[in-house]
């Protein structure tokens, strides 16, 4: 190994090239769902477009995987346009996603929260439509520690945006319309919350260190997923702790009613091993029970991620029927898939 | 009104400010990814570079346009290569800057300040934000208003651009005690106050960027 | 959060509790799959046994979730018996397995070829013999970062472990027989060859602080999964450098038929995000395919870890046509499921 | 051969051997995890702690029993409750001692000698580890060895415990410059050359415990 010492603990060549290296490994790995198209640096999904159906593009900064791309495939993403790393994808990208896979039933953007997320699918949107293309745009914010308010820029997507591309994808699937498919995007977006805590940083690939300090010992509350620190700092509690705290935060806003039937989704945020997340998927599930709900459904494992960042967050879909067997369909994807 | 005579800007202004802004991206490239990384997710300075960068090498390209394409390709360049918050905002700022301009071969300080008048309220418009909310607003409004009053006083452009670059650092400075209401930041409540914004930061870039250009 | 600080950015309660909330919380999340049985501290297919059919069990030190007891369920294992962190189970738990999960057509031992496994689990073959239960041992040894000679305790089985427990689960789900199911976990191990390097140390809980100190910039080269430091220390190469570098130590030990069709698996270690992985896939598969080999199949993930562990691992499994029908065969486990 | 008097020794020696074993395991529990870090996996100390702590809580069960019968359940208890390398070869040493003490209510030297003589023999036959290959027999064969001589030689058993505690820690030192041919260790080559070995620091603490168990 003659090469420089590199500052980082991360399999990369250049930083720069991380995201397009990435993409064309993903590519390679799952060439039966999915093709990386470099000049215009999205994902399409292998048999796009679906003429009749409807189809789903999301996109943002890189740095959450699986999130999108590895979403893509058959009852979830018809395609993804990842940015560079926690930076939103720029509205050609957007524009040349929707393009791929307008089948003629119209294309359905997800949208996490994010002033430039917003702003860049704002104006692809725009584009499309003046190329005839009909889009429905639905924002996910599901972040409770972020108060929507006058003074902030409004709650951050995160969690749920995974279960409404799951859901929303397999509506589309089953040859649901536009604007029916993204009403099921939007009543997973409304009956989701989320919350979060970080056990340590991340070290973005450009920015080559940490985004913040964090002593050991300590954690950071009610985070995001672009390495941000949280709302505040508090000394590092227990799994329980944790636990109390998470689903304390999700259902004071949620306030689901007692006997309702969940999907509990306990996220790595990229560094956490599996041996801890099943751990505290364990407390959260006794949390839940006692409040008197029902994890009908569970999903445990690092969906959305911040680079290598150690932590979880936790989001509570309040489920229907309908979502449920949705949430049920096939999907074939890199990262979700059963029922295929 | 003191008649100052000045040299006329043209397309050979605009291609100076992008390159000094690109050069001025470049070097500050890392003080940016840390301020930004502060209170928010640690790419600004390397969003700003990269679109720069694209500029320039756009420009190369079109020898002869007008200033005034000049300042729109540079601003559709941003759109499309920068991406993140500052994409949509500096790209939508340098097209209306671009447009306002018009078709001419040059231009002379009242329409230089009509062209930041535009790029201002484009950001406005998109952003949203207002003075104090810890943005680029906070930086570039000044530095507009500072540009504006000393054309209108009849003062010479450098001296005029002198003031904007003084207002827009002074801006900046002033973010420094701010609580967020825009952007990344806006998430940390509180904890965002005592951080400079990087956003402003890249605004007085930009602005001092414009009055080496111009003094050249 | 009012509890001591802890050493560690792991989300816990007591180290010495880790293993067993961690599958309680894994039983709570999937007990449509599985069954926790924390008497005997083993995770068992919840309809064990199934009469008739072969049984397989695995087992060893936690620490390298999903292994193993994430792959119990329909297709892989019957039963999985994890230890303390990074210690071998006790022969009590293997012998509970063996036990709970013999369908009348004997068991099979996935052993992964460390000193403890090997011993604990021949002590619990020897009880289960008592028993009249027919037990076949497969030792899984396809670690090439260790020479098999009279210095060493033989190659680690690493990686080929999933590979082998995936591949002869199906066939056990196929219906064939003890001789038969044991055979293909062997041919896999024969097939197959491993390498790997570490960017990083873990903790394990009980310790509290990292196995090693390896300084940024520099990684481990030859690792095992558990947290120990490599056969040697280098400067960390680039993707490229690395991909080239688990490729040439695989290929040189399995010396593959050129124009051969292999499983290529890159593995996370645990702490390394897909961002990343996928990067590296890449790199290895042009390389592979510059040495005349086929990836007609591939996983990418972190399948077998070790605990937090940043880096990853390589393994090249040469397919056959019957590996490769067993492979592609329906599995349903918490962490490996396609066809169903 | 000089007659000297010795109490006997009975259940209640074996049970405070256990016990100190414990005791000490305790104590070294965070040092062992380092040794072991090192060139290992950094569980032993944790291993052995689990493992003497549940034998102590079994003999507490057993009362009455013969001393034999008690470091059999002690051998049983380990297998039962280790894991790792450590579990079986630490459980068969106690269980091929205890069968080595036989049924009889007391014992005295020379059966001692016998039962640690067929503990390391369980220990090298299930292992397959020598002298040198920088294991636990490094420390517990020299102290077997001394044990045996000295009481051959007619010391005082106390005296000859002292040597064979001697001989073990001795035998721990000597495994620092070994390269590790047996266990985790020698997955590191040469790399595993200037540690100490934790199986071996571990075996020279069950034999001083031991020499003080019967010191008592
Ligand atoms: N709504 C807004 N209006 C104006 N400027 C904004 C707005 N939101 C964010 N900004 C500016 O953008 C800067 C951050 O840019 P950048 O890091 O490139 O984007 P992102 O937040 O998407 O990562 C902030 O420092 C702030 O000055
Ligand atoms: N084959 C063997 N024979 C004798 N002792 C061994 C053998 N292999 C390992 N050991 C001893 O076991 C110790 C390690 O024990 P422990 O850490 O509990 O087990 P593991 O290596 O399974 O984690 C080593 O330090 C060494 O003394
Ligand atoms: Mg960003
Ligand atoms: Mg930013
Ligand atoms: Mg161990
Ligand atoms: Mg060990």
């Amino acid at each position: 190994m003659a090469s420089a010492a590199s500052p980082m603990r991360k399999l990369l060549n250049r930083p720069e090239q991380v995201v397009t290296e990435s993409l064309a490994g993903l590519a390679a790995a799952h060439g039966d769902l999915l093709r990386y198209e470099p000049a215009s640096q999205i994902v399409v999904r292998v048999d796009a477009p679906l003429p009749g159906k409807v189809a789903l593009v999301s996109g943002g900064g890189s740095g959450h995987e699986p999130l999108h791309a590895g979403y893509v495939g058959r009852g979830m993403l018809d395609a993804a346009c990842p940015g560079a790393v926690f930076t939103s994808p720029v509205p050609d990208q957007v524009l040349a996603a929707t393009r791929a896979v307008h089948g003629g039933a119209g294309v359905v953007h997800v949208v996490k929260n994010y002033t430039g997320d917003v702003m860049n699918f704002r104006l692809a949107a725009e584009e499309a439509a003046d190329d005839g293309i009909e889009v429905a745009s639905v924002l996910i914010d599901d972040d409770v520690a972020v108060r929507d308010s006058l003074y902030t820029a409004g709650r951050r997507g995160v969690g749920a945006t995974v279960l409404a591309e799951k859901i929303a994808g397999a509506a589309a699937d089953r040859g649901h319309d536009l604007a029916a498919v993204a009403g099921f995007a939007r009543r997973v977006n409304q009956r989701a919350r989320s919350f979060g805590v970080a056990l340590s940083s991340c070290v973005p690939p450009a920015a080559g260190r940490p985004l913040f300090d964090l002593p050991e010992g300590q954690m950071e509350v009610g985070i995001g997923i672009h390495g941000e620190p949280g709302r505040r700092r508090a000394l590092l509690g227990s799994a329980g702790e944790i636990a109390g705290l998470l689903v304390g935060a999700v259902l004071e806003d949620l306030a689901p009613r007692a006997g309702s039937e969940v999907l509990a989704f306990v996220n790595g945020m990229g560094g956490t091993p599996q041996l801890e997340l099943y751990l505290l998927y364990g407390e959260v599930e006794r949390r839940l029970r006692a409040a008197g709900l029902r994890c009908a459904r569970n999903l445990v494992g690092s969906y959305i991620t911040s680079l290598e960042m150690a932590g979880a967050s936790l989001t509570v879909l309040v489920l229907d029927d309908e979502l449920t067997a949705l949430w049920d369909a096939p999907v074939h994807t890199p990262a979700l898939r059963w029922g295929v | 009104m003191p008649a100052v005579v000045e040299r006329a800007m043209d397309a050979g202004t605009i291609a100076t400010w992008m390159a000094l802004s690109d050069a001025a991206f470049r070097a500050e490239r890392d003080h940016l990814v840390q301020l930004d990384a502060a209170v928010g997710d640690g790419d600004h300075g390397t969003t700003m570079a990269r679109g720069f960068d694209a500029v320039v090498r756009a420009l190369a390209a079109e020898a002869g346009a007008p200033p005034g394409r000049l300042l729109t390709l540079a601003g559709q360049t941003l759109v499309s290569t920068m991406g993140g918050a500052s994409g949509p905002l500096w790209g939508t700022a340098l097209r209306r800057a671009g447009r306002a301009l018009g078709d001419g071969p040059g231009f002379e300080a009242p329409q230089l300040v009509r062209a930041l008048e535009a790029a201002l309220a484009g950001v406005v418009e998109l952003g949203g934000a207002r003075l104090g909310d810890k943005t680029m607003v906070d930086a570039l409004a000044p530095a507009v208003a500072a540009l504006q009053g000393a054309v209108e006083r009849g003062e010479p452009l450098a001296a005029a651009l002198r003031a904007a670059t003084a207002a827009a650092e002074e801006g900046v400075r002033a973010t420094v005690p701010m609580q967020a209401r825009k952007g990344r930041a806006s998430y940390l409540g509180e904890r965002s106050v005592g951080h400079q914004d990087a956003g402003a930061t890249s605004a007085a870039l930009v602005i001092r960027a414009l009055e080496q250009a111009v003094d050249r």
